[in-house]
């Protein structure tokens, strides 16, 4: 009992306040049992993980994105996208159908697989991709609150591409092996000048700190150092292996390369790798660029503000990327490591003394 | 295992899974034949499948759903099994087209399979290429079948009853003529007002053929016995004909002898553009063999490999053996006038 | 006339902003053309090419149509008279025995989206093609192409098409068949053993035909068998 | 889950060497000695049609390609022997269902060569007109399968989309989408009314308005250049050569077109260019046929102004105007004098030729010889691929626009 009450100081003490909902969470706080979980849901730490800008909203954001996407791609090309499925929604729910569908779906291990290693990597590429959540702030949300957070997240990302390699590897098919080749010399070629771009923005803000870098950003970010801007962009297409740059999975030509053998729930959890890792990237894209929870206040949601406006504008980032993939044709893969190693780089290293001379002496 | 497959089929779980399967029937890419474009039109925005929940998806392994397009040959029937084994279930089958219900058009043909043999097929779509609405209206059926458990077709005949009348005792014959004793003539002079055709005839006296004639405007035959075929096309190649546009044999079994063919024709030089000189050359019907061209007019090479597998002229000097368009288990030399395809029925019992 | 394409550096830089701004033009004012099938069915001109039934009271038995079917579809059914069972299993839908139908007792509709569960269901006997089929519709509007020199639009109405249409029958002249060279006339008597309404008879002491025109439906049986050829169709009042 | 027990003929092969089948052990064994391996393109596979192409790579480098076609072939040529000329027309069509006008002409052609049928103009007009269409829809078909082969879905769906207003103009003159099976000896089916032509003809301003959309987003797009600009080289020289045909002989630079070379229908009559280009490359192939469409506009358009009144069909074959109901009785019997004819007609993908040899007798051709532009230019297809890179197959495959059932039959 003591150790509860011992838990329960811990959450009152970190609680989100909310206006709008303190009506409901008063009474409910005064019931036995309950108000431990009321209080486990509102301790921020958690709130931050598993609420927003954490696991809900990242599966919210995840059927919001695949439906937003795909409809939007049906607009630009004369059609109408998901509808019957719910008409009244516009068939939003329609990535809920496929995502059922492939979880009933029977999940084949080739006879030539590696076969531990064919299912353990997909959830094992979950880790890098949710670990970043648990560092990246939301106002006063936060589950690991750290100096270092900008730095922590670029190290996971970066692992990311590591288990699709050893997922194309498992999966010992021709495709899947190029595949794989692709998506390591995609790496290299997009990994030098993503992180050269968030170390000019380190440098500007003079802090690897995302509360340093939201507070300076009374002028956007993108504004203060646009190349830096555009080479983040194009490293997170090139990242997440959207067009033009889809080229490890390229459909046509090498049969979604390293997830070429994977079908039903396994197909699931490695699709949505890419769209959860492009949902974080644009996390960090917002802290970096456009000023991350800051907006306008409302009383009203208190706490709940900073998170709110964090996942708003990730959602208008991600709405711009994804109709980047109806207007562009998939480039080759020389053609894109020529992008990557000459163009990106070169603007990388501009971005860079943009980055130094603007955040000379301790940021701007 | 067989307990837990039971339960996602029929435990509480079981209307989540129908109803994600229901709205998510991926069809696979594979293209089988010409009923592919009128697949692409129903899921390209002029009808957009994609509305019902169908996305034309790459890979057998993430999909539910095969769309057989049309024909399936019998090199393509092996592909449609593995593909089909390769899906993970459930699986679903539609048909479209008539070629791949029961052969449509091709019904004889020696080279198709029925899918219905080769897989188990959930919807038959008629029609040849069926609409995209036709193939929606399929999608349609299925879903439907998913919702409720039988197949049910869309459309009902009405049927009267009737007492089966009496055959009479001659039935009208069958409207085609074949001739018994067919006389083949390559080289038959027909009398046209073609200049150019009158010099050309003068120039091409220097390679000896043995007989050379004007069919019509812009053709003119050569005949040439099978042992020079090589040297009069290296000279006509030299005058500046310099590809070959379609390399041919007729089966002549009564008179035991094949005729082979090439069209020779010209792109560099404008005049020559339009005419088509049949270069043609008889050979023993026991033994099929003559020189090859296609080291001469690479373009013939492809033909010459096709004809060996018809008809099973040998040609030598063509470094490809064995099958190129047949698989290998389609009956020898198809296209000889002794392979006899089945005969129409024209009476209903 | 030359198929070329330069591009310089700046050209680059216009195409990308042609790009996007097309894409963009279409996010704000899509030009869609989706026909929501299900919902909507496209009307399609009289002519459509869909299914075909028989009107069995014009058909005269002629064999016309199972001839000329292409796919080897068409069967005739024997009952108490004889038509035409279609096998929609092997029809393409070329309508070549529509037009050769002499008496327009094979009929066109506009029907042509079925799926079915069977093969055995599609091959329909001669007692199943004398109506059109019920077909399963969830059509509530009906959408045609509005072109002109602006562009393309989709123009919806809320009807139901009809898919049944009345194609105005060709020119129907009705023939009878006629022997126009007795002497050479064999006496076979494969046209009487022919004859679907036994409208030929051979006088015995002549050994020479005789049509009954009443009889006649004018199918042209004996005129396509015969060994001799002496019979002709002639057309009649 | 159910149960499935069914049984198949054709059994899926146990060991995988005999999918290996056009290409001997020893090549296999060579090919792994020399550190190259060998890539298996299709016949499922999202980037390529109903063949099998077998690529030895080293490195991401296309060292040689081995066509596996025949995956399409339907035994056509030995269907046409067993059935009557008039039951062939369908069957001649169905290689390219999106071409169909364009094939049915060339055999219908050859009977008429032979028969010696004298067209009535009108007749001559609309099969233009039908022939322009199919060319259209052909190029717009093989330009949206480029497209996606080029993971570009809006250039895929950009051609589909205008191509239902060509399967609405085929509708409303023929009553069918594809097939449309409307030429016959002698003439057309039937008389094509005033209103559904003026339809058409405002048809081709609509598709006009529509293309610039298309070549705004697709053919001028900057990576789609990056993707197709010096891939897939095809010198004029290589090009004669392998005798590719059509468009893609065009795009190497040889001025040669049936249409021009020994002009049918109503061609002669009738204002357009042969459309060329000098490079070779993917780019321009595509170039080419872009502008091949624009020509095919403008023969619609002067068709259709042009056209006069008259008669469908001949008088040779039926005296009136309408063979509905006569059409078994006019058509069944036709028997060709003895003799070969050879019709050259170009189709949407280049010249396809249509070889009839008769006997004299029977009602049946005793042969009949299609060579579609498929199988012409399949041997150039294949030789450009040679030194390009892996990726690259896909975007030479589609600048090709190779369709397997027209080239197998």
């Amino acid at each position: 009992m003591e150790m509860l009450d011992a838990l329960m100081q811990i959450f009152k003490s970190n609680m989100l306040e909310i206006p709008a909902i303190q009506p409901i969470v008063d009474p409910l706080m005064q019931i036995p049992w309950l108000n431990l979980l009321v209080a486990l849901l509102l301790w921020r730490p958690f709130f931050a993980i598993v609420v927003m800008p954490g696991l809900l909203v990242l599966m919210i954001c995840l059927l919001y994105i695949i439906w937003f996407e795909r409809k939007l791609t049906a607009r630009i090309q004369w059609r109408v996208g998901p509808l019957e499925v719910f008409r009244p929604l516009r068939g939003a729910i329609q990535a809920l159908a496929d995502g059922l569908r492939y979880f009933f779906q029977e999940s084949i291990v080739h006879k030539e697989a590696h076969r531990p290693y064919f299912v353990q990597l997909p959830i094992l590429a979950f880790i890098p991709v949710l670990l970043p959540i648990a560092f990246i702030p939301a106002g006063n949300v936060v589950g690991i609150k750290t100096p270092y957070a900008i730095p922590l997240i670029v190290a996971f990302l970066s692992l990311i591409p590591i288990t699709v390699v050893a997922i194309g590897w498992a999966s010992n098919s021709r495709f899947a092996f190029i595949g794989s080749v692709r998506e390591a010399l995609m790496y290299v070629a997009y990994e030098i000048p993503f992180i050269i771009a968030v170390i000019s923005m380190i440098y500007l803000y003079g802090s690897a700190d995302p509360y340093v870098a939201v507070e300076k950003q009374s002028i956007p970010g993108a504004l203060l150092n646009p190349v830096a801007f555009l080479v983040f962009i194009i490293s997170m297409l090139m990242a997440t292996s959207r067009l033009p740059f889809e080229i490890p999975e390229a459909d046509q030509e090498i049969a979604f390369g390293p997830f070429v053998e994977y079908s039903g729930m396994l197909f699931g959890l490695v699709m949505v790798l890419a769209y959860e890792k492009l949902y974080i990237m644009s996390l960090l894209f917002t802290i970096l660029f456009l000023g991350g929870w800051s907006g306008p206040q409302l009383a009203i949601l208190g706490d709940l503000n900073a998170p709110l406006w964090l996942v708003i504008k990730t959602l208008i980032v991600i709405s711009v990327l994804v109709i980047v993939r109806s207007m562009y044709a998939r480039f080759r893969i020389d053609q894109a490591l020529r992008i990557g190693f000459s163009w990106l780089l070169a603007f990388a290293i501009i971005a860079l003394a943009i980055g130094v001379v603007l955040g000379y002496e301790g940021g701007i | 295992m067989d307990e837990f497959v039971k339960f996602i089929n029929s435990g509480v779980l079981a209307p989540f899974k129908r109803w994600g399967t229901k709205w998510s029937l991926w069809p696979v890419h594979l293209v089988t034949a010409c009923c592919g474009a009128e697949f692409a039109h129903a899921f390209a925005c002029g009808y957009d499948g994609e509305r019902i929940g169908a996305l034309s998806y790459g890979i057998a392994r993430q999909t539910n759903l095969i769309i057989v397009e049309g024909a399936i040959t019998r090199k393509m029937a092996k592909v449609l099994r593995i593909t089909w084994e390769q899906m993970p279930d459930p699986k679903f089958v539609i048909v479209m087209g008539a070629c791949g219900l029961n052969g449509g058009i091709f019904w004889n043909g020696y080279n198709l399979v029925k899918p219905s043999e080769v897989v188990p097929v959930d919807f038959f779509i008629p029609g040849c290429p069926p609409t995209p609405e036709a193939l929606l209206r399929g999608i349609r059926q299925l879903q439907k079948k998913l919702e409720t458990g039988d197949a049910e077709s869309s459309a009902d005949f009405y049927d009267l009853k009737l007492k089966k009348g009496k055959l009479p005792k001659f039935l009208p014959k069958s409207p085609k003529k074949i001739s018994v004793n067919p006389c083949i003539v390559i080289d038959r002079r027909r009398e046209v007002d073609w200049e150019t055709g009158k010099k050309l005839l003068e120039s091409f006296k220097v390679l000896k053929v043995e007989n050379m004639v004007i069919t019509a405007k812009n053709r003119i035959a050569l005949r040439v016995s099978a042992d020079r075929i090589r040297e009069v096309a290296s000279e006509l190649r030299k005058m500046g004909f310099d590809h070959v546009k379609s390399v041919n044999v007729i089966d002549l079994p009564a008179e035991g002898k094949f005729i082979v063919e090439y069209h020779i024709s010209s792109y560099s030089i404008r005049e020559f553009m339009p005419v088509i000189l049949n270069l043609f050359a008889e050979i023993p019907r026991a033994k099929p063999e003559v020189d090859s061209l296609s080291d001469i007019f690479p373009s013939a090479d492809y033909m010459e490999r096709e004809m060996q597998d018809l008809f099973g002229v040998v040609f030598r000097g063509n470094p490809w053996k064995g099958k190129f368009l047949l698989a290998p288990d389609t009956p020898e030399n198809p296209l000889r006038k002794d392979f006899k395809l089945q005969e129409e029925v024209y009476v209903g019992d | 006339m030359r198929a070329e394409f330069k591009v310089g550096k700046l050209d680059m830089l216009r195409m990308h902003i042609d790009v996007i701004r097309e894409a963009f033009k279409q996010v704000i004012v899509p030009d869609r053309i989706t026909v929501e099938y299900p919902r909507e069915r496209k009307k399609y001109p009289a002519n459509f090419r869909g299914l075909i039934f028989c009107d069995r009271d014009k058909c005269i038995s002629c064999f016309r149509c199972a001839h000329v079917c292409p796919a080897n579809a068409i069967q005739i059914y024997f009952y108490e008279k004889a038509w035409p069972g279609i096998d929609y299993t092997k029809c393409i839908f070329c309508h070549f025995c529509v037009d050769s139908c002499p008496t327009g007792a094979l009929r066109p509709t506009k029907i042509h989206d079925m799926a079915f569960a069977t093969m055995e269901e599609m091959k329909l006997k001669a007692t199943q093609t004398i109506k059109p089929p019920e077909v399963f519709r969830e059509d509530l509007l009906v959408v045609e192409y509005q072109v002109d020199e602006k562009g393309w639009k989709l123009v919806r109405k809320k009807e139901r098409d009809e898919l049944i249409v009345e194609v105005l029958p060709p020119r129907i002249r009705r023939k009878i068949s006629t022997c126009v060279d007795p002497e050479s006339c064999l006496g076979c008597k494969l046209c009487v053993e022919l004859c679907p309404s036994n409208a030929i008879a051979v006088d015995r002491k002549v050994n020479k035909l005789k049509i009954l025109s009443e009889k006649c439906t004018g199918c042209g049986i004996c005129v396509r068998n015969c060994p001799m050829k002496v019979l002709e169709l002639k057309e009649v009042k | 889950m159910r149960e499935v027990a069914i049984d198949v003929p054709v059994e899926p092969p146990k060991e995988l060497e005999s999918l290996f089948l056009p290409v001997p052990k020893e090549y296999v064994e060579e090919a792994y000695k020399k550190d190259e391996f060998l890539v298996l393109v299709g016949p499922q596979h999202s980037g390529s049609g109903h063949m099998r192409l077998i690529v030895r790579v080293k490195g991401d480098v296309i060292q040689e390609v081995i066509p596996d076609p025949g995956y399409v072939h339907r035994a056509i040529e030995k269907l046409a022997e067993n059935r009557l000329y008039i039951q062939n027309i369908p069957l001649v069509e169905r290689p390219a269902i999106m071409d169909s006008a364009n094939l049915n002409l060339g055999y219908v052609r050859a009977i008429e060569d032979a028969m010696e049928i004298e067209v009535p103009d009108r007749a001559k007009y609309l099969r233009t007109i039908l022939a322009e269409l199919c060319r259209i829809g052909t190029h717009l078909y093989d330009a949206a399968i480029l497209s996606v082969f080029l993971g570009h879905t809006t250039g895929f769906m950009y051609p589909f989309g205008i191509r239902e207003l060509i399967c609405e103009a085929l509708v409303k003159m023929t009553g069918a989408r594809f097939t449309s099976s409307f030429i016959i000896p002698g003439g057309v089916r039937r008389d094509v009314e005033k209103e559904t032509l003026a339809w058409i003809y405002s048809a081709t301003f609509a598709i006009e308005r529509r293309l610039k959309s298309f070549e705004r987003i697709f053919i001028k797009n900057p990576t789609v250049i990056a993707r197709l600009k010096e891939v897939g080289v095809l010198s004029k020289k290589e090009a004669i050569e392998f005798g590719v045909v059509g468009p893609f002989l065009r795009a190497s630079g040889v001025e040669y077109d049936a249409r021009k070379v020994e002009p049918y229908e109503a061609y002669d009559r009738v204002d357009w260019d042969i459309v060329v280009a000098d490079e070779g490359d993917s780019y321009s192939r595509l170039l080419v046929r872009a502008n091949e469409i624009g020509q095919s506009l403008k023969i619609i358009r002067q068709c259709i102004t042009d056209i006069p009144e008259g008669k469908v069909i001949s008088d040779q074959i039926c005296e009136g105007n309408d063979i509905r109901g006569e059409f078994f009785d006019k058509l069944a019997d036709i028997v060709l004098p003895t003799g070969e004819y050879t019709t050259i007609t170009e189709a949407g993908r280049g010249s396809v030729i249509f070889t009839i040899v008769s006997d004299g007798e029977s009602n049946v051709p005793y042969r009949l010889r299609i060579v579609t532009p498929g199988w012409l230019y399949l041997r150039g297809f294949v030789e450009s691929l040679k030194g390009e890179r892996l990726a690259d197959l896909q975007a030479i495959y589609g600048s090709f626009g190779y369709f397997p059932p027209e080239a197998d039959r």
